[in-house]
């Protein structure tokens, strides 16, 4: 059998705890280590939320987030109508050599997503943000 | 998420436990400066009890971390699971933040 | 937020186990009571069961069956490219008011399931079945 | 799924507990067959603990009813949940199986 969850949430902060029961749910359902669900709600919420605070604009009414789970990979999308934004482009790297004092605060997010996952794509569609994610299976 | 305080000696020790995400990263992060008092100089937060943090929580230990060492004290962290470990060697703060695998080796190192 | 769950199985009974367990945990995430999670196992067990001993073809290779719950409602989608059949007509309803002598033994399967939903419907469309169920929720 | 046998004097009388479904709704109705005696004519069915049903089982429990018939006996339900209940009514079987709330009273009645 392969699965496919797919949330529609409000663009608010407070849908994440529903987010993260469902990812829960889902991944005892694959029989997911606990390590896996941590990973999988953590890059969920980072571009969930970046889609709320940065990407907000007049026309963002939903965001669409699809787990697809067939044999050993994990497939995520999240699709949103915000600003444009190519997460595999269009985020810096951090700077991570400087020192605490020199250490800015932010700007992680996308870092943490891009070694998370096993594969990051991204694409424009119909005026909205597609983004893929795929993670083959923890052990 | 709760925020447990407890003093050994000079040593201010916090205890996280529970998520620390974008719903409730402020209110992590004004706990922890509730809790620290003026003359406070040394932190050590044992995270054995902490099941999630994302990027939101992360910016809270920045700030404190930057807190203390305005003051000339220090951030340290202790007991991490293997996924929150991660985290933090991902974003670098494991080269910023003292890390220990267990609570008296923390106070061992850094509580003289 | 609204969440749909999209199962993908092969057309064999030992698929059932599987899909008993994932509606029993949308249910559970939907907090509906035991009585409809029993009642919408029960609709998909008999659709799901008829496409495997009736609708097989040579042509059949999945069954998919999604699960949207919005508000009080929840729709239940089943595809399928096997024979051609519409259960909200091709079926006769059976004779209730014989003895047990006379008794048909089967037959029951699609009369059950119009018991049990608020709307049946049916179309046929790129070569397969659409049967689409809503059930609002059972207090 | 699970069918216990037992007896009380002249009536057998079985527990079905867990699912009856297209997976084994086939071993129901076999393990039902194998209780029955051959001198059995009166089967109660206590249903309280049978948590699920679809009608490949109660494919199984007509069958059971008319072999019964054959023999000049009868199969009698009793202690059925709110579910199992509505799934009979809807199906008509309320009407060709009698139906007790409690077993005292199905034996009460078909017993003597
Ligand atoms: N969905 C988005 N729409 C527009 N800009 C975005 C979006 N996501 C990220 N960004 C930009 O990329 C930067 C880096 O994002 P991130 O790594 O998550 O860190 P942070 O959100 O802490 O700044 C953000 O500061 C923002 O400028
Ligand atoms: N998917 C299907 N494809 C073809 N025929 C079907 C399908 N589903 C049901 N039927 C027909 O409708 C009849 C009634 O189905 P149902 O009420 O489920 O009872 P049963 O399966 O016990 O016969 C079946 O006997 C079969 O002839």
């Amino acid at each position: 059998m392969s699965r496919k969850l797919s949330l529609e949430i409000d663009p608010r902060v407070e849908e994440l705890s529903a987010i993260t029961a469902a990812v829960e749910q889902f991944g005892d359902a694959e029989k997911w280590p606990p390590d896996m669900v941590f990973q999988i709600n953590l890059v969920i919420e980072e571009l969930g939320l970046n889609i709320m605070t940065h990407g907000k604009s007049e026309d963002l009414e939903k965001i669409e987030i699809t787990l697809t789970a067939e044999g050993e990979s994990l497939t995520i999308e999240i699709v949103d109508n915000g600003h444009p934004f190519d997460p595999t482009r269009e985020a810096p790297e951090p700077d991570l050599d400087v020192g605490l004092r020199e250490r800015a605060i932010g700007g992680l997010g996308i870092h943490i997503v891009r070694n998370l996952v096993d594969n990051l794509r991204y694409r424009r569609q119909g005026g909205r943000n597609h983004v893929t994610l795929v993670k083959e299976r923890v052990r | 998420m709760e925020v447990h305080a407890e003093r050994e000696g000079k040593i201010l020790i916090t205890r996280a436990e529970g998520r620390v995400d974008g719903t409730n990263a402020r209110e992590f992060e004004e706990a922890l400066h509730a809790a620290i008092g003026e003359d406070d100089r040394l932190l050590i937060m044992d995270l054995q009890n902490l099941s999630y943090i994302s990027s939101a929580g992360l910016r809270a230990f920045l700030m404190i971390a930057k807190k203390l060492q305005g003051r000339g004290g220090k951030l340290v962290v202790c007991s991490l699971t293997d996924t929150i470990n991660e985290v933090f060697e991902i974003s670098g703060f494991s080269r910023i933040i003292p890390t220990h695998a267990s609570r008296s080796e923390a106070v061992a190192k850094h509580g003289g």
